[in-house]
Order: structure tokens, then C-alpha cells, then sequence
């Protein structure tokens, strides 16, 4: 996004630029997606109105939540092993940073622009895991044992087969990076008529399904929310949580939402991109500079969209059990991803 | 027709809701700014018509809380009719209701030989301080402007006598 | 015990071999779980401790008692007519129905008996205070399971029940409305028309709630041979409404045995279901509720005209004897032993509540199961703490 | 999920209500079960039947009643026959105490008699036959009642919380731990020479509180009001 720039902007400019970019990437989404789905979707699908005091239709709620969090004692439990349970929900926050880094919004508005990028925004989104686990060790409450180690197996085991069902995408795409798997998807043509690209989402219906199903289980959401439970475990590795540090935890579980969200959106939907054809771009240096700032908003659009789906579930569904899960990911959903790769791999040598 | 996956129903329920909410708007009342208006029988808070206590300590004596306090004293009343002696009534000096202890049973109300006592349907007067619910007979007193009228009763209902 | 489910006997030995791991082989620390007494699943101060082997209970015990309030040392020292109003909040989703027994009982020692029409809105405000009870646990049990939209529909459609209870008796939780030889007073002018409507609701809100929950894949895997509880048991043990039905059992105390109350002017079934688990025990309360819509709109119907209150003096004495009347309350028999010496107040009253025999089931129930199984089966025994505690 | 019944009906037919006569055959099956230890029952025509029995063959009974079908288990709980040295607190202290009231407190017990001052009391219920039975039985002066639990299983809680509340031994209960009240309380709440201290801190409200008017200045009070 650099280069295109008129101005030639120092490199400390260009990191600063990086940083302000990566937090609105972040923030902006969990924002709008507490707003929007969690205290209006939610409360109008209960028959009453959510916040409604704060702002115009509570719109500044969130800001004063903030500002309650920030107020808040920020209490550590005496047998608690300190530094580790002050330094878990940074892990869980830096993880969601660091998957935004690769995802591209727009023909040069990236971060970094790996040749592998799926594979690391996979391996990246299990590092949270790390933070979860260690949060509910060293919080010393039992609640928060049982809660991390049931996020520990069952993120594990949701992992599989979001690679599982992602591999399906990258063999279409016949690349790991995901500003070509968002260029195969624009340019693609359905027996030759291209007037919608090809988003993957049409042949990869399978493996969509089975990554938003691995999604909804790694952002521990309805019907998935085993680690946090709160009828059963109150809020899991959290409980012993407050103040900022439970607000880390809560920004890091909805931006995480839509991070996945827009991860899915490029692997599923097209990404920033919308059918080159209605332009006539053919490659990526073909495409406007104006991409640079719609591919944003198209982005967001249809993150917001999968993220709407995704809360709709969680507002709608009571929850697994734990052994229920590990059944359904490791006897349904792995053989069915597997399934998926290699029909999609044989129809690829084939055709 | 074959059956819709008990998960698809669901969903359908809760966007159900949010469609409706959105057209007709949600079942909750906005407190502050919209208030619901309880029903005429609602016992929210007893009303004193001080006039009329006699100082029979009858709702005292049947208060299963004993949350009423009730001192009088003796006092000559003028007469009923022109020329008549004058009559010896009970003064009311105190008569307090601890809304702390009360549990809103309404049995004062209903042992008042007297019609001294009634149900209002008033329900804000929530104090910071336990000790300000203890509401004394001038308060009480202000609470008779919000007794309404007992309402008419159902078909097939006995006349009051 | 006998006649044990398969479940039951697997997660017995499953126990055991727990319990032999700990103690010889490996030496790994099983873990005492205690759920409560604050925890969001125990809706009051109900605290379980649970000795677990990973998620696995190998025997939990229920404590409780942080609610108690000592009742029937309460009821020595009130008069008959005071004491409706403190058992009232024995059961405090369905209070009015907690009178009924009481009265009826004190009824049956002073020889009297209500006119027809106390008794038909008696039996009417009954079955609405079992659907305001029964319909928020409909609600709830989708919150113990981590759905958290049913709760709100259910409050929102118990709203129009409880408006119907205050409207009638102007207590919207503690009606305090029966009273020795009747009612406290007649019904408002528009309730039967408003009541009508609001059964039709509830009826859309069983089938919003069997929709969103009973239909739900996630939920029967959950509940469906989960917490089985075979009939004789649940006998022992002296389970009884809902939980005891769906043990199998064909016991209705509306049905089977006679009251002055309206119930067998009615046409009404009992439900009643085969396999004693945690989704037989929901399933028959969603049709005890709808069964209970039903009974209402017949009762209102049929409503005959007349005085609300027989004659009873003015100061209640109830004549020396001992009476036991029990009734099909929400949770499940609630009954009275009331005893009384010719007194003003009663000599001695035994609350038999539903609660407290229904929990006492769980050490057995609970055995072998899974944590979150004891949130769900807790939940379809359905409890109400001052139920248990009195 | 598993091949589980979708609904539904047991297809009883809803059996008569209990009569004298099956209530008169119960006492007599009874009688046959456990002989001279039934010792009195009384029966209120179409109401209810009461059975009392030895002390010593309380098991006995509950197991000779399980057999004949009783075998849903309602409650069990003891009753303090002492007439309460307190009232209801709710005395006037200036008033005269009233005679008919110190009369009858002389310890009189309820239906099927009895002899001593705690007495057992129990139901059980036929859940077939529609018809249930309270059990009664005196409680000696070692205070100590077989337990039930071998018999009815729910009978657990109800003896621990009997124990609790009168003091009342059970021999052969596992755990007789305080289910409401702390481990360390002394006394037995339910008694009923266990004073309700709710009732003792606070004076009564209703004792009559009416200044007598002023006899000695008729002239000034006529003139206040």
C-alpha cells in the first residue's frame, strides 16, 4: 500500500501507518460486532431493545463499558502464579494482531504479504490456545482449570479440520498466498461466464461449512462455548478475571470473531475483491487504486455478514457437551473434510 | 413434508423474534422514560386515612411482622350533634408502617373495621436508607391520593353488600 | 439398587475404576468440585460438592440449607390467617398454589367448605401459577444449557401471567389471595376476556419453545439418556409431578383423589413418559403447561356465578384435630400435616414440599455422570431453593 | 440419541378413589403383617387413615406397608406434643393471663393416641390403589427410631432433618450431619421448648398503647381539641 502513495513516507512512518492500521483492523470490527450483534442482534431476538441510554440507540455503550473495565480493580488470586496469569489474556489479544497481519484488504493495502499465508494464519490462530490454557492453569481455581482444559482439547481438536477443510481451497487455488487465492477467486470464470468470478464458497460448499462449524468452535461460541460455560463453569478460564485484563479477553474473543471471519471471507468469498470482470482487470496490476479503499469496505461488509451468522448461532443454540463435540469433530467432521480433499483434489487433476 | 431439522427451527424462532421487534417493536418498557401502570389491586404501598383510625391496634395486633406501630391517646372530641356531649376519642400520636419488615400481605388492610387503611398501587419509593422506609402517618397519609377506586368486578360476581 | 439404567451401570463401574486409578495405580489427585451455593445454575444457594475424576463425578452430594427459614417453627407462632401469607414464598415462582393446601386443610378441620365459584378461581389462579412456574422453567433450562435466548421468552410471556395474577389478587409473586372459606375477594371486571388471550400466547410460546429447544438436535443429545431415573426409585425416593411421570408413573393428584376444587370438572390428560430421563422429565412439563392452558380455558367456560366467600366467623378457630391435604403443585406434591389444638394458630405444620424429596435424589442420579450433566440434570428435576430449605 | 420412545402414555385407566372399606382392609393386612405391634388407628370416613404402631417395629412396618404396595415414599418427620411454654409471643404483659389458657396445657396427643411427649409421623402412599396412610409411633425415652433407608430410600434427608430438628436418633443412618443448620448449633429448633428468639428481642407492637386521658384537667383538654 506503500508504494502507490504519492508521498514517499520514512520507514518509521510506513510502521506507525502498519500499527494504526492493524489496531483499527482489529478494534474496529470487535467494536461494531459487540454493538451490532451482541447488545442489539441478541436483544432484539429476545424481544427487548438492548442499551438504549448511552448515545443515540446506546450506541456509546461499548465506550462506557471501557471505561468500567478500566476502572476496575485489576484483582490477582493469592495462589495464582502472577506473571504468567497477567501475561495469558496478552497472548490471546496478541494472537488476534498478529492473524490480521496477513489477511489482504485490498490489491496493495496488506500488512505482509506472505507466500504462505494460510498456513500461517492457521498456525497463528492456535497460538490463543496457548493463552487460554496457561489462564485458566494459573488463575488456581478449579472452575478455570476445568475451564482451559477443555478449551485446550477441544481447540486442538477443532483445528484439524479447519486445515482440513482450508487445504480444499488452496488446492483449487493452487496457492498458499491469499492475495492469490482472492485473485483465483475474481478472476475465475463457472463454465466460462464470469460474471460473478468464482468464489470458492460454490464448490468448496463442504469445506465452508466445516471451517465456519471449526470457526464457531475456536471462538469457543454457542454451541460451542464449553470453556466458558457460564452455567456450568462461570465463564471458565475467565472467572477469575477483571478489569482491563477481562476486557483484553473480551476484545480478543470478538476480534478474534471477525478476524476468522474475514479469513473465511478470503478463503470463501472473495475477499476485498469483487468480479474483475464487471472492470475488466485481469490481474492484480491491473486493478484501480480505489480497490485500496472499497476492498476495505467490501471486506467488512462481508465479514459483517459471517459474523452475523456466526452470533445468530450462538443467540439461537444451547451448548455441546464436551465428550459430544470430540465425538462430532473427530468421527464427522474430520472424515467428511478429508472426504472433501479428495474430491476436490481428483476433480482437479481431472478437469 | 419431511421435517425441518429441529436447528434450522431454531434459528427460525430467534430471527422470528428480531423481525417482530422490529416491526412492532420490543415487549420491554423503557423504565425511566415509560412506566407500566400496575393493576387497581396492586398492593404497592398502604395508605392511611388518618381520619378515620380509631386506634383499635386490630391491624397491629394481626401484622404477622409486627410492622406497625401505633401510639394514641385519649381526647375529647366536640360533639356529633348540636348540643350533644362531647365524645372521648383516641388521638392518634404515631402510627408507623416499616416497609423493611412489611411483606405486603394486605391483612391490616383487610382487618380494618374502620376503612382507615388501603392499597395503593404506588411503587416507587425506594430509599438509599433502610431506616427512611419507615414511613410515618403523615407520609402515609400522602399515599391516599393514589388509591383509586376498587374496580367493578366480573360477570357472575356476588354484589357487595 | 435395583434396575439400574445401562448408563447408569457403566458410569457405576466407570466410578469405580475411577476410584481404584486414584487410590492404587497412578495416584492421581481426583478433584472436589464445589458447584455453589453461588453459582448461576442452582437459581438460589444450593451447593453441591462433587468429587470428580477429570469431568467425571464419582459422587456428589447436594448441601443444603443456606435458605432455610425455618417454616414450621414460623407457623407455630401465626394465627391461620397469617400464615398463607409467609407459605407463600415456599415455592415463590408458584405462590398461590402453596396456599391452597394449607387452606384446604384448614378448610377440612372447621368442616367447611369454599362456594363453587372460590373453588373454580382457585383452581384457575392454581394452574396459572404452574404455568408461570413451569413456563420459566422451560426458559431456564435452555440457559442452564448455554442458550440464552428462551429465558428471555419465557419471562416475557410469564409477564402476562403474573399481570394476571396481580390483576386478580394485587400480589404479583405472593398472592396471599385464598383464605379460610374462600377468596379474598372477586374476580376484576375484563380479567376472563384478557385471561382467554393470554392463554392463547401461552400456547404460541410452547410452541415457540419446542421449536427453539425440545426440537433442537444439540438439546435432546443432551438430555435424551441422561439422569435416568427408573420408577421405583423415583418412588423410594418420593420424587413426584412432572419427575415422577416421566419416570413413567401414571400419579396425578388432581386426578386421583378428590378435592373441593374444580379440577374434576375438567377434561384433561395426564402426560406421562416411558423413559425417566432428563428429556421425558422437560418434555412432559411443556405439556403440562399446555394441558394447563387448556384447563383454564375450560375452567373459564364453565364459570358459575355466585358468592366467593362461605360463612366463617369473624375470629378463626380451628377445631382440635389433624388434617393432611396435598396438591399437584408445580414442582410436584406439596402437601400440609397441619395439626392444630382448637387455637388461633396451629399447633404443629408439616410442609411436605416437592423440592426437597426431588433433590434428594441426587447422590443417586448424579453418579458417573459428566459436570455438565449435573447442570442438566439439576435443571429437568427442577428445583426451587425455598422449596427445598422452607 | 438411541431408541428412545417419543411420548407418552402409560394407558392406565384412572382407578377408583380409595374407599372405607379398602382404607378398613389396609389396617387389617397390616394388622396380619406385624400383629400386636399395631397398636391403635383411627379412620375419618373418607378422609384419611392413621396407624400407630411399636416404636420397635417401625422397619418392620415400613417394610410389611412397602409390600403391600405403599411404595412411593411422601415424608417423615416427629412431632413435639409439649404445649409451648411461649405462646406466640404475642402477649400483653400487663393483661391477665388467661384462665381457660393455663388449663389446657396439659399434653395431649393427636389421632391413634400416644403416650410419650415426641411422637414419629410418616406417609406413605399406594400410588395403584390411590390411597395413603400416616404412620405414627411413639418415641421412647432413648430417642433413637430404626431408620428407613433400607426400606424407603428417600427417607435419607427426611431422618436428617428429623434428627436436626428434634433430636431424634436413627440407627442405621450413614450420616447424620446438620442438613440447615451449622455443625456446631446447640439445641433442637423444632422443639417446642425452643424459644423462637424472633419473637423474644422485639416487644410486640399490638399491646395497647392508649394514653388514658388527662382525669385531672378537663378544662384544658376540651380546650386543645
Amino acid at each position: 500500500m506503500i508504494a502507490q502513495l504519492a508521498v514517499e513516507i520514512p520507514y518509521w512512518g510506513q510502521s506507525l501507518l502498519r500499527v494504526v492500521g492493524g489496531l483499527v483492523a482489529v478494534l474496529l470490527p470487535a467494536g461494531t460486532i459487540v454493538y451490532l450483534f451482541l447488545f442489539k442482534m441478541m436483544s432484539f431476538m429476545q424481544s427487548r431493545l438492548g442499551p438504549m441510554e448511552a448515545g443515540p440507540f446506546g450506541s456509546m455503550q461499548l465506550f462506557a463499558e471501557v471505561g468500567k473495565w478500566l476502572q476496575k480493580e485489576d484483582i490477582v488470586p493469592e495462589n495464582a502464579d502472577a506473571r504468567i496469569y497477567k501475561i495469558a489474556p496478552i497472548i490471546v489479544l496478541v494472537s488476534t494482531f498478529l492473524l490480521v497481519v496477513v489477511i489482504p484488504f485490498g490489491p496493495d493495502a496488506w500488512f505482509t504479504n506472505f507466500s504462505a499465508g494460510v498456513f500461517y494464519a492457521l498456525a497463528i490462530g492456535s497460538v490463543s490456545v496457548i493463552g487460554i490454557l496457561v489462564a485458566g492453569w494459573s488463575s488456581a481455581n478449579k472452575y478455570s482449570l476445568l475451564g482451559g482444559l477443555r478449551a485446550a482439547g477441544q481447540l486442538i481438536a477443532y483445528e484439524l479440520p479447519m486445515v482440513l477443510a482450508v487445504v480444499g481451497v488452496v488446492i483449487q487455488a493452487g496457492s498458499m498466498n491469499l492475495q492469490d487465492i482472492v485473485m483465483a477467486q475474481n478472476t475465475g470464470e463457472i463454465f466460462g461466464w464470469s460474471g460473478i468470478g468464482f468464489p470458492f464458497v460454490l464448490t468448496q460448499f463442504v469445506g465452508f461449512l466445516i471451517f465456519m462449524i471449526a470457526v464457531q468452535a475456536e471462538l469457543t461460541q454457542a454451541p460451542f462455548d464449553m470453556p466458558i460455560a457460564e452455567s456450568e463453569l462461570v465463564s471458565g478460564y475467565m472467572t477469575e478475571y477483571s478489569g482491563f485484563r477481562f476486557l483484553m479477553f473480551f476484545i480478543g474473543e470478538f476480534a478474534t470473531a471477525g478476524v476468522f471471519a474475514l479469513i473465511a471471507s478470503v478463503l470463501f468469498l472473495g475477499g476485498w475483491g469483487i468480479p474483475f470482470s464487471w472492470f475488466g482487470w485481469e490481474t492484480i496490476d491491473q486493478v484501480d487504486n480505489w480497490m485500496n479503499i472499497a476492498g476495505p469496505l467490501i471486506m467488512f461488509t462481508k465479514m459483517m455478514v459471517l459474523t452475523g451468522i456466526i452470533m445468530w448461532v450462538r443467540f439461537s443454540y444451547p451448548r455441546f457437551r464436551e465428550d459430544q463435540l470430540q465425538r462430532f469433530a473427530w468421527k464427522v467432521l474430520i472424515p467428511l473434510s478429508l472426504a472433501n480433499i479428495a474430491v476436490t483434489a481428483i476433480v482437479k487433476v481431472v478437469v | 413434508m419431511p421435517k425441518l431439522p429441529g436447528l434450522i427451527k431454531g434459528l427460525g424462532v430467534t430471527m422470528g423474534t428480531l423481525v417482530r421487534t422490529v416491526k412492532d417493536g420490543a415487549n420491554t418498557v423503557q423504565y425511566p422514560h415509560a412506566k407500566e401502570s400496575p393493576p387497581v389491586r396492586a398492593r404497592g404501598v398502604i395508605a392511611l386515612r388518618e381520619d378515620n383510625c380509631t386506634a383499635c391496634m386490630l391491624c397491629a395486633r394481626s401484622c404477622p411482622d409486627w410492622c406497625i406501630y401505633i401510639e394514641a391517646h385519649k381526647q375529647l372530641a366536640p360533639p356529633r350533634r348540636a348540643g350533644g356531649k362531647p365524645r372521648q376519642v383516641n388521638h392518634l400520636d404515631r402510627f408507623d408502617i416499616d416497609y423493611a419488615l412489611c411483606m405486603y400481605c394486605g391483612i391490616c388492610v383487610e382487618v380494618c373495621p374502620f376503612d382507615a387503611l388501603f392499597w395503593s398501587p404506588e411503587y416507587e419509593y425506594s430509599e438509599p436508607r433502610i431506616a427512611d422506609l419507615l414511613h410515618d402517618k403523615t407520609k402515609l397519609g400522602e399515599w391516599m391520593e393514589t388509591v383509586p377506586e376498587a374496580p367493578a368486578l366480573e360477570v357472575g360476581a356476588e354484589k357487595k353488600k | 439398587m435395583t434396575m439400574l439404567s445401562e448408563r447408569q451401570q457403566l458410569s457405576y463401574i466407570a466410578s469405580q475404576a475411577a476410584d481404584a486409578r486414584l487410590n492404587v495405580e497412578l495416584e492421581t489427585e481426583g478433584m472436589t468440585l464445589n458447584i455453589g451455593p453461588q453459582h448461576p445454575a442452582t437459581h438460589g444457594t444450593l451447593r453441591i460438592i462433587a468429587r470428580l475424576d477429570g469431568e467425571q463425578v464419582i459422587w456428589a452430594e447436594p448441601s443444603a440449607g443456606y435458605m432455610h427459614r425455618g417454616y414450621e417453627k414460623l407457623t407455630e407462632v401465626r394465627t391461620f390467617p397469617q400464615v398463607t401469607s409467609l407459605i407463600n414464598r415456599i415455592d415463590w415462582l408458584g405462590s398461590f398454589a402453596n396456599e391452597v393446601p394449607f387452606i384446604l386443610a384448614a378448610e377440612k378441620l372447621m368442616e367447611i367448605e369454599a362456594p363453587p365459584r372460590a373453588q373454580h378461581i382457585r383452581t384457575i389462579l392454581f394452574e396459572l401459577s404452574r404455568i408461570a412456574n413451569v413456563g420459566l422453567f422451560l426458559g431456564d433450562l435452555g440457559v442452564q444449557m448455554g442458550a440464552i435466548t428462551p429465558v428471555f421468552l419465557a419471562f416475557r410471556d410469564r409477564e402476562y401471567v403474573l399481570n394476571l395474577i396481580e390483576g386478580a389478587t394485587g400480589g404479583r409473586f405472593h398472592p396471599n389471595f385464598d383464605r379460610i372459606g374462600g377468596l379474598k375477594d372477586d374476580l376484576p371486571q375484563g380479567w376472563i376476556d384478557e385471561t382467554r388471550q393470554v392463554m392463547k400466547k401461552l400456547r404460541g410460546f410452547c410452541d415457540e419453545i419446542e421449536d427453539l429447544l425440545f426440537g433442537n438436535e444439540i438439546f435432546q443429545s443432551r438430555t435424551r439418556g441422561i439422569g435416568v431415573i427408573p420408577a421405583d426409585v423415583a418412588r423410594q425416593y418420593g420424587l413426584s409431578g412432572a419427575n415422577l411421570r416421566a419416570s413413567g408413573v401414571d400419579w396425578d393428584l388432581r386426578r386421583d383423589q378428590s378435592l373441593p376444587m374444580a379440577w374434576d370438572k375438567v377434561d384433561f390428560k395426564v402426560w406421562t413418559h416411558p423413559d425417566g430421563d432428563s428429556w421425558a422429565r422437560c418434555w412432559v412439563r411443556l405439556q403440562e403447561v399446555r394441558e394447563s392452558t387448556k384447563i383454564v380455558d375450560q375452567l373459564l367456560d364453565t364459570m358459575p356465578a355466585g358468592p366467593v366467600m362461605a360463612k366463617v366467623p369473624r375470629i378463626i378457630k380451628v377445631p382440635e384435630g389433624e388434617a393432611w391435604v396435598s396438591t399437584e403443585n408445580p414442582l410436584g406434591e406439596m402437601g400440609y400435616y397441619v395439626v392444630s389444638k382448637g387455637d388461633l394458630g396451629p399447633f404443629r405444620v408439616k410442609i411436605r414440599s416437592a423440592s426437597f424429596n426431588n433433590i434428594s435424589i441426587t447422590p443417586w442420579v448424579l453418579k458417573g455422570v459428566y459436570v455438565p450433566d449435573i447442570i442438566t440434570i439439576l435443571a429437568s428435576l427442577y428445583f426451587i431453593l425455598g422449596d427445598i430449605d422452607r | 440419541m438411541g431408541p428412545l420412545s417419543e411420548s407418552t402414555d402409560t394407558g392406565a385407566e384412572p382407578t377408583a378413589l380409595a374407599s372405607d372399606t379398602l382404607r378398613e382392609s389396609i389396617v387389617d393386612a397390616l394388622r396380619e403383617a406385624i400383629g400386636d405391634d399395631l397398636l391403635e388407628s383411627h379412620l375419618i370416613p373418607n378422609d384419611d387413615l392413621w396407624i400407630r404402631v411399636a416404636v420397635s417395629a417401625w422397619r418392620r412396618t415400613g417394610e410389611a406397608l412397602r409390600e403391600q404396595g405403599f411404595d412411593y415414599f411422601c415424608f417423615l418427620s416427629a412431632i413435639d406434643w409439649l404445649p409451648s411454654p411461649f405462646g406466640r409471643g404475642e402477649d400483653d404483659p400487663s393483661a391477665e393471663p388467661d384462665e381457660a389458657e393455663t388449663e389446657s396445657k396439659e399434653m395431649t396427643q393427636g389421632y391413634a393416641g400416644g403416650a410419650t411427649r415426641f411422637q414419629m409421623f410418616a406417609r406413605v402412599t399406594d400410588l395403584r390403589r390411590h390411597v395413603g396412610v400416616t404412620l405414627k409411633a411413639d418415641v421412647d425415652e432413648s430417642m433413637v427410631v430404626e431408620s428407613w433407608i433400607p426400606v424407603y430410600a428417600g427417607a435419607n434427608w427426611h431422618e436428617r432433618e428429623t434428627h436436626e430438628m428434634f433430636g431424634i436418633g436413627f440407627a442405621g443412618h450413614p450420616d447424620l450431619r446438620n442438613m440447615y443448620l451449622p455443625g456446631d448449633f446447640e439445641g433442637y429448633p423444632m422443639r417446642k421448648d425452643f424459644p423462637l428468639l424472633a419473637r423474644m428481642v422485639k416487644p410486640w407492637p399490638g399491646i395497647v398503647d392508649v394514653e388514658p386521658m388527662p382525669v385531672d384537667d378537663d378544662g384544658e383538654e376540651a380546650e386543645s381539641s
